[in-house]
């Protein structure tokens, strides 16, 4: 029982141990990918489809937006 | 005559037990709390409603080639529908924010304390004979302050079958309790002046950066935790299928009919846990008591790293987002924001929650790879 | 040469046999019906292109490893997939025309009576020497009468798998023969007066009704007949996920992709039951004899009943839609309220009909329940 | 042979027993249920998130039909 | 101490062997080509994933209870996964351009010719000693002349699983590098004069004739090959499904739910094909040099043949569309597109290309239908 | 050895021989189908909700399209 306990306190600092030294290693290995992306890829592209869409989603967005509200405004 | 007897006799009025008709109770509690009090409703109403079809007498449901019994073979026993609900949640999780201040991931490392303290108090309590959980068990338990159902369906499957319906119960109805559990914490750890720290704003991410993360997370697990890489990778995979713009279908579906799929299966094959037998047990109680315990410390650490770091960096996090490190995607972050406009109702910290937030998923997937491969 | 030879022994045209080619014309023929004359379409293709697909030669398909085989053996066998199929009818059903009314339920129950005679009358053909049914296949022929297509399909898995195939075309050609079977039955067992009766607007039906509603049939189908709990909890399970409005991501794919999916390889596997060794069997005649009587007495008894109940009763019911108790929702709703309009061009019955639709199916899944504990 | 009709003829009588007396309890139960609803939520509610949404798209199918049969009105 | 260096042999870092990682690096290439070169995307995301995931050191993820072991063991073994993309293909190909002129399925036909040199070629590389295949392997090889992924998929599943992953890579990359490859021999096949033919505008097609077509299409595989029956016949129930217009639910669901769920599941199934062990061996270069010869002559003998049936007739065919009788739906319709307007810019190929493209597909099967019944 | 190019051989003749064969068969009877089709169906019938769906989505695709670029050219 009592080397239950131990076996568990074992783990619990084997187990935290492993989860900060991966998040450090992640933190530094995000930088490193960022450096890299930002210093080839200095602008933000955006593919040109995605922004196709989304310009003409909130474009489809306000008119449908303001033809309700005529309608409304209209209705009421 | 006789047949008349043997019609009373195949009623359930007839057959019922009393653990049955409790569990019966269970399940209308638990969907009572879905509907009435949005409790984690995508999954408690399955695994409310499966809990009931599990204890119905006289019928084979959740045992044998039950229905149930039948869809947990398939994929609970197996761990495939909690990896597809997690690889669907990848493909809605933005790593935006925590790109944009990778330092976060910090934060969800600590909250992650919540894991091994409670596996320790189960194992204390075991020593003191109060309860008798094995090494394997008590991480399981251990588990629920990951704040993170499908990984703790996935672990306890894998580590504690036998206890998988309470850990599951527990887990989400924790999840959901986030707003109740973590405030009181977060107050009597900050002072009203850190409260009030406000963040800069993140900078823009690169979406090259945000294809590149899922791919260089999961590279690191292969090299570091090998024991996390199908829960990360499944859940990586579907944020590169997001990410990637190329394959909007595929990352559609993984959002949307398959996840929702999965949902419904896991939520039903986790109903089938809830027979009696198994779950009216003292085992039960201790569950639910460690599983708030874990919450609560995943939060308080969380908190006081923020401020460690805050020791050592000109740019102050507000250590409220560090409670956002236990994961409960997207609602500790939620109430992150709302504590600190309680004290600063300009300062919305919903953004800046958002990375350690994820980050402690990320946490506690490496932590159940630890636990998958050293408590078994 | 011997290769040439080889080759002709290899194709179809050398290979197929008469009764082989007889159901590949049958399949056709329910395609035909399925697409030219709208026959239950989205069973009925399936149905049909697998059967086409279970008779060719030379080739495994419904047999061994082959795709066919393989839904079965893990959907149809199982009853997975009729179970699938009810979660999205029930996700699809509104029960809120019965709970406005709920004594119509007694039509539902009425129209039951076409399943237990036609259960007598395949026994009593049995005892005349005419045929040789077993008291299960007696029971599975019965549920045909339950004009509820999961239904007969799950209760034939259990009962009487070699008569899946005969059972399910039967049930699915009648119910799509609903508009041509009962009009006359209920001309005849009707007065012009009666047909005119038109009734009061049902009230409004609170929400909270509605989400309680399943739960209460779960409760009570617990209790009484837990035989009927796999099939009825499925259905509830999607009707609660539709009333409940929590989780409406899950309720719009079990009444999207998950049905969809759940119709195609539900068609399918029932295909693979129509194989020419199987179907062209002098049963598959009785069965279909048996199946059309099975309607007609539903119908009638529904209608019958409702005048019964017009004797106790100020508030009158049109009998005609006593004949919506067979279930076909909602066919067998759409021909009370076309006949009642025969009488009455301003007496719309449709809304007043599906209560009693509704109610067949929950009565026939009662019956099902029954026929299952008693019968196997 | 004799015995399997009478067994039948017991299984229908049974059955349909079982039938009538479940929908009849049901239909009591059910009732029951309604009245005590109905007696602690008096009024209708719905929840507004369905109150608004179906709004809105009443209001949009008028907007897009009336858009349409103008479109159609003009081009004919 | 001892538990610090069990922690250091628990890591990826420690474990990993130099095949393992070398396929990760394939793995990564493979998801640079989908995501920056838009390589087939669809199936080549999920393969490069499982890819790496498959050759993580330390942790069963492609072998025994491992994740990706099970789906392979679920949907890829037994065939279903890739049948049922197939189905969903079938709901998606429009059958309308190869019924307007019908006599452009020779091209599809000449195209094979491809497969069968490619299995030739494998085995005289055998004799001479290169590699070792077997008549099963040298089929299976073959079949990526076919340019249809699910059909190479499925073949190698039933010929030579052991070559699966380096088959379906081969597969897929080439239907992606049609761009690349047809047109020099396209260009090299065909004088100036022959590429600016223009052909008359098809004739309208009559909706009765598609309904019809998936049906005469499968009477024909069930008379000539049978063998073909399996794929041909799940590729014409999801085209009758789309073109009936009965059942647009479910046809619906097989263009988009399930066919991306089936793709999913395929890719990752196939990337648990591309362990270290199976996939770097001599057998797979062999099988990339000789994929790229079957597309080659694939595309050669389709320019051929229809410059031959040129020969005979008056309506004369743009050679550049026979190209597109090795399928690679809709690539090669397109590339044959693109070289015609090099040479006229008025002249658009592509909805004649349509035709040999589809009629491709169905080559291809017949082809696999003999392949699967003389090879195996 | 020999053996296995030999049987190949065969199995090519074979196969490609079985594909023309097949393809030409399904020319013939997809030619006598589309005959027998355009004898008995002669006008080109599209169903009606078929049609009536494309109606309403070429002229709701047109009304928008209108309504945006309407909206946009006030925007610019
Ligand atoms: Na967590
Ligand atoms: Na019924
Ligand atoms: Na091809």
């Amino acid at each position: 029982m009592e080397n239950l306990v131990s076996q568990g306190f074992e783990l619990a600092i084997f187990g935290m141990g492993t989860v900060f030294v991966f998040l450090t290693l992640l933190i530094l290995v995000t930088h490193g990918m960022s450096l890299l992306v930002q210093k080839y890829e200095p602008e933000l592209p955006k593919t040109a489809a995605q922004t196709a869409t989304q310009k003409v989603d909130r474009h489809l967005l306000a008119v449908i937006t303001a033809a309700i509200s005529e309608h409304r405004s209209k209705r009421d | 005559m006789s047949q008349l007897v043997a019609l009373w006799h195949s009623t359930g009025i007839y057959q019922i037990s009393i653990p049955q008709a409790v569990m019966i109770f269970i399940g209308l509690f638990l969907l009572y709390l879905a509907v009435a009090k949005r409790f984690e409703p995508l999954l408690l109403i399955p695994i409310g409603f499966g809990g009931i079809l599990s204890n119905i007498p006289g019928v084979d449901i959740a045992v044998g080639d039950g229905i149930l019994a039948q869809f947990a073979g398939m994929g609970l026993d197996t761990g495939i529908f909690p990896l597809l609900v997690f690889m669907g949640i990848g493909a809605m999780t933005d790593f935006g924010p925590l790109l944009a201040n990778p330092r976060t991931m910090l934060l969800g490392a600590a909250a992650q304390i919540g894991i091994f303290s409670t596996l320790l108090g189960a194992l204390f309590m075991t020593q003191i004979g109060v309860f008798d959980f094995s090494l394997a068990q008590a991480a399981a338990i251990g588990i629920i302050g990951g704040a993170d159902g499908p990984t703790a369906i996935y672990v306890s499957g894998v580590l504690a079958p036998e206890l998988l319906g309470a850990i599951a119960v527990a887990a989400y109805s924790y999840m959901a309790l986030v707003p109740l559990i973590q405030p009181p914490i977060m107050r009597a750890l900050t002072t009203e002046e850190e409260r009030r720290i406000r963040m800069r704003l993140p900078r823009e991410v690169h979406q090259t950066e945000k294809i590149l993360f899922p791919l260089v997370l999961l590279i690191l697990v292969a090299l570091i935790v090998p024991g996390a890489a199908p829960l990360l990778g499944m859940f990586c995979f579907g944020n590169l299928m997001k990410e990637c713009r190329v394959v909007a279908r595929l990352s559609d579906t993984a959002q949307n009919a398959l996840i929702n799929i999965a949902t419904i299966f896991l939520g039903l094959s986790v109903g089938s846990k809830l027979i009696a037998d198994e779950f009216l047990v003292g085992e039960t109680l201790g569950i639910l008591a460690l599983g708030v315990v874990a919450f609560a410390i995943g939060t308080a650490t969380g908190v006081l790293m923020a401020k460690l770091l805050n020791m050592f960096s000109e740019r102050k996090i507000n250590p409220l987002i560090g409670a956002a490190g236990v994961s409960a995607v997207p609602m500790a972050a939620r109430v992150a924001n709302k504590v600190g406009i309680e004290s600063d109702p300009d300062n919305f910290l919903i953004m800046h929650a958002m990375g350690p937030n994820v980050a402690g998923v990320i946490g506690s997937t490496i932590a159940a790879g630890v636990l998958i491969q050293f408590a078994s």
